[in-house]
């Protein structure tokens, strides 16, 4: 038997897999392949302050191995969740955390302070780097002092874990990462999507309504791995690895360079099993090769 | 709508109808869920470098007793053109069934109105509505004579109509301009129709036009084709909603063509 | 009868297709395979003041859609390049450019400087974006400041035209093409590779002796095309684009999204004679679509 | 060397022959480049998702005549088992011949040593050593008897000596065990030797210590094939030489081993 438990900075999971916000819905959309149960959580889709129509269709492109989304934060609103959402997830037995996005910081924080009043929501994601809304998004994840701006306003709002998902379109991922511990953050989570484009050369017209959308997919793998692995060596908070993951295998890449936890993204689209695949594909690697604990995989990359 | 599965089907036919056509007929090993007409399956193609996101195809046809599938599809690129390339025996990993249904009575005096590839989910629609003793009109939209797929099965589950651009078989023109929709009564209650989508948004025009009731298949991008990334929206009077869970039909009332 | 001449601040090309430094040796080695006179040009692999071992092997791993080298600018230095190369490439009918390289200011501007003395290399490509040496390279290319400051030096030792490699490694790439540009660069080509990491689950270590390396191939291109996109409408000076490139659709993305010529790159080990199927594409695409000069598709994205 | 070049190869067979090997018989529409013993060839699997790059394998035979070429391949991951599945007729995509040959003279008395997959080049070698009217001995080791590949034509360029893991044919264990290596004279002027790294360098070992002339083929990670991009280096004496072109054969006196 192998030990998947961990503790991310208090934040209890029964095992390392978690999901990525935006690719799985409210995790029910995902409960006809999945037993949820069996995660150590999930991370709905993105929440705002009020309802966001989204961006325009098409929102989507496939690139070579990843995909382009511009779905620009489409949502019902914070409290359409606590009323119609969190009814139906909260009696799950997992972690249900919530992807708090926003334009300005007055509507982060009282997004936060929203969703900190529902006793099942452990915790929150606090996405400062969504590429696909024009205004604040992935502004306050690029530029240290503003990072940490966002996220001391809602450590101050909410009490419980606050986990902080970094943008990888910057040039120093490390000095980010270090603004928002300092200004509070319990975890880190890295990546979001990278900014891309692409353009149908037969109809010279872009594939997204918005020109530019977030790249996801096995594609950015190796890029979110090295990021994963240099903050993870530079601050004291744990860290949840993403980006690209497919497998077992990948998981454990970002395992062995630091990561505390993982998110399954994108490869839920590929097979709605994705989750239980790189779940079960963990046991029999740790089987594999002896490991009793998942711990001695974190960070264990040899040099 | 019933449950949802992830399945590698073995494909026990692979047949090529003429043209870019072909048709994959895909057998389970447990028995199939229950799967109501304009349903789709996204497939998984896994050798097919540039194919990265499933591919969402319509359920042609469905026998129960037999838990086969079938498939019938047009090659548009390297996805479908590798499926095409199935050899029987192979397997292929499939999650369906997914997608709403016809909302309209089936029980009425229905016209089925197909173009294209449009008609790969009418047959199943037919085969449906016969169960319950009932009898569809189906008018079907071709380019020419020549591209007319598998006639004989659309014709075993009602009076099939046709038209082609080029006139060499039923009417000449596009559906649009066959007598059903230019003579003095339109005797049908509703109309089904799924193609090409200039066909359907003049279908949607002139249905709204004449007070008759009309639902299309729509074919957004999709990336999960369950709900989950909100990719695959279409615009409607009611905001954006997902092709993929609460279409792909719609009711032409709700669009905002 | 497509007209696929490019002019590029004065450098004149017979077509926008050269190739990526690094990825094309010196030319030769694609003689089997590529008439090298068909090429708009060629760059050649980046040259360093003093010979240079390049780092221990392993220098490779495979991702998805793409590959990381950890090559480390391994070459014989200017000196050889000019006794040894320069001879055999110098009566070639089509353009060779050097890419230069360096760890501190003075050496780039003394490479250059010798270069420049070359009478048939018509422009130097300075790289100021390799990730993989340890001082200098990318360091440079992620500051506009020190951006700036070595193009600025290089600028006058070195008279004929100036390309300047763009490192994708950065927040806000505008700001270092336009840094770049004032500094006196002639052009600005992007993108070098991405830094990325592999870890090798098996063995737990790192697939690359360096442990981080560049990523490249078809995986990075809708990065690098937004890239492209931003830097072309907001500098003056021509923009020459690249990574991932394999098809001529692909080259035609980066045309359209305003570079005015294109570099093959990793194309070259998935098909030696990726060049020419890249440049007969385009041809072929020009007629299809009744484009009779090639300026018709710079910049062509339709919004 | 010879020009290389860049061809789609016809298969014209592909044979299971135990375990996780197989050979695949490529025939080229024109005649064949000239091609020198441990050359090997870059091909391009296309419709394996998770191979990106070419992949280097040894020639391991060639019929001018017929314009075939042979490879012998061991299944290794993803891109060697979608080669395994090629069927007759398919195309497939290789850059050939590449790399050095041996620089030792093919006329004294050789010795080949070859372990697992690395017997693969010594067919091609033994073969054109009898064009000029020589015989080389042949030592090959394998894990045990069933994993021999091939016997009857290695045997027919040469006496061939085994060594069996497990003792099962021939002398039991490795090849560096074997009585050729333990015995008071050994009579070759020359080893050539290709196969898994540890036994490589255990043979350069005693060569150097023996003062035999020895060569070996090695096996680094390639990205182009043609010396390009400076990937697959081998640190020797004179520096990082590209295994692509300045190998695959070192001799061992140059290496750092
Ligand atoms: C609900 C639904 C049902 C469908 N039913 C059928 C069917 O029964 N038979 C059939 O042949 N086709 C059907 N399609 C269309 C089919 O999904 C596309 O032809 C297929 O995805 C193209 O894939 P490809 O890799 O061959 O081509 P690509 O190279 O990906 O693209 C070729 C063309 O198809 C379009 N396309 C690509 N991906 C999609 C996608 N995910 N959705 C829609 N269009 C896309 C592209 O814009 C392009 O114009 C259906 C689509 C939807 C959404
Ligand atoms: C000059 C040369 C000649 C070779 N001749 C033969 C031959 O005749 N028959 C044969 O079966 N194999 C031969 N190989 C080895 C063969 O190239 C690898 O087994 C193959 O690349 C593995 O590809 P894969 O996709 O199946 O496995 P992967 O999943 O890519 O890898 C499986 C294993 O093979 C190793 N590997 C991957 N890529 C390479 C590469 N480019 N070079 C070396 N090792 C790699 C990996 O590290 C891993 O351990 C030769 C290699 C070289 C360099
Ligand atoms: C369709 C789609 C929608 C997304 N929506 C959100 C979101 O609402 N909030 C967020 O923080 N990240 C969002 N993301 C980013 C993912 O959570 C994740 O960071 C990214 O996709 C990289 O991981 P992957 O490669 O495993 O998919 C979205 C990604 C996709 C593909
Ligand atoms: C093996 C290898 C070596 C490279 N060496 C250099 C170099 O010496 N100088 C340089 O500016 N870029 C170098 N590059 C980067 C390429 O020139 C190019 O910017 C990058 O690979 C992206 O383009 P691509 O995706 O088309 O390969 C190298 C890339 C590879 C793969
Ligand atoms: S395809 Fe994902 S929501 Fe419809
Ligand atoms: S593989 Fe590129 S130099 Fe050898």
């Amino acid at each position: 038997m192998v030990n998947l438990n961990v503790d991310i900075n208090g934040l209890k999971l029964k095992n390392p897999v978690l999901t990525a916000s935006g690719t799985f819905g409210f995790g029910l959309e995902y409960a006809d392949f999945v037993d949820l149960e069996r995660l150590g959580g999930f991370i709905v889709k993105g929440t705002t302050l009020n309802p966001r129509e989204g961006n325009p269709y098409p929102r989507m492109a496939e690139t070579a191995s990843g995909m382009l989304n511009a779905v620009g934060l489409q949502n019902k609103g914070v409290d359409y969740f606590c009323k119609e959402n969190y009814p139906q997830l909260k009696d799950l037995k997992t972690n249900v955390l919530v992807n708090v996005s926003g334009s300005c910081i007055e509507d982060y924080v009282e997004t936060a302070r929203r969703i900190g009043e529902l006793p099942n929501i452990p915790a929150i994601e606090l996405n400062i780097s969504c590429p696909n809304v024009k205004e604040g998004g992935m502004a306050f994840g690029t530029d240290p002092k503003s990072a940490g701006e966002v996220v001391a306003a809602v450590r101050k709002a909410y009490g419980k874990h606050l986990m902080v998902k970094l943008s990888p379109n910057v040039t120093n991922i490390v000095s980010i990462a270090k603004a928002v511990e300092d200004a509070g953050a319990d975890s880190v989570s890295l990546v979001n999507t990278f900014l891309g484009m692409a353009i149908d050369v037969r109809t010279r017209r872009p594939k997204l309504s918005t020109i530019t959308g977030g790249m996801s997919g096995p594609a950015i793998k190796p890029i979110a791995v090295r990021m994963v692995w240099q903050v993870a060596h530079n601050v004291k908070i744990p860290v949840c690895g993403l980006g690209g993951i497919v497998t077992a295998e990948d998981a454990i890449e970002f395992l062995l360079a630091g990561a505390s936890c993982i998110q399954v993204g994108t490869a839920n689209f590929l097979y709605p099993d994705a989750t239980v695949r790189v779940l079960d594909g963990i046991e029999l690697y740790c089987e594999k090769y002896g490991v009793k604990d998942i711990s001695e995989l974190i960070g264990g990359m040899k040099q | 709508m019933s449950k949802k599965v992830i399945r590698d089907l073995r494909v026990i036919g692979n047949e090529r109808i003429g043209g870019s056509f072909f048709m994959l007929t895909l057998q389970s090993e447990d028995a199939l869920p229950v799967i109501m007409p304009a349903q789709f399956a996204e497939v998984k193609i896994n050798n097919s470098v540039g194919t990265f996101l499933r591919r969402p195809i319509s359920i042609h046809d469905v026998d129960y007793d037999k838990q086969t599938i079938q498939l019938l599809v047009k090659i548009a690129g390297d996805g479908t053109a590798t499926l095409a390339h199935l050899r029987e025996g192979d397997l292929l990993n499939v999650v369906f069934p997914l997608g709403n249904t016809f909302a309209l009575p089936l029980s009425g005096r229905v016209l089925l109105v197909g173009g294209g590839v449009g008609v790969a989910p009418l047959l199943f629609t037919a085969r449906y509505m016969q169960r319950f003793g009932f009898r569809p009109d189906i008018l079907l939209g071709y380019r020419s004579k020549s591209n007319i797929l598998r006639k004989e099965v659309y014709e075993k589950f009602g009076n099939v109509f046709y038209s082609t651009d080029d006139g060499s078989f039923g009417e000449k023109g596009t559906v649009m301009q066959h007598s059903i929709f230019n003579s003095e009564n339109f005797p049908y209650t509703e109309i089904l129709a799924c193609g090409p989508e200039p066909m359907m948004r003049a279908l949607a025009k002139w249905a709204l036009e004449h007070k008759v009731e009309c639902e299309v298949s729509l074919e957004n991008k999709m990336a999960c084709g369950i709900g989950a990334c909100l990719c695959c929206v279409q615009n409607t009077k009611d905001g954006h909603k997902c092709v993929c869970t609460e279409g792909p039909v719609f009711n032409v009332k709700q669009l905002l063509w």
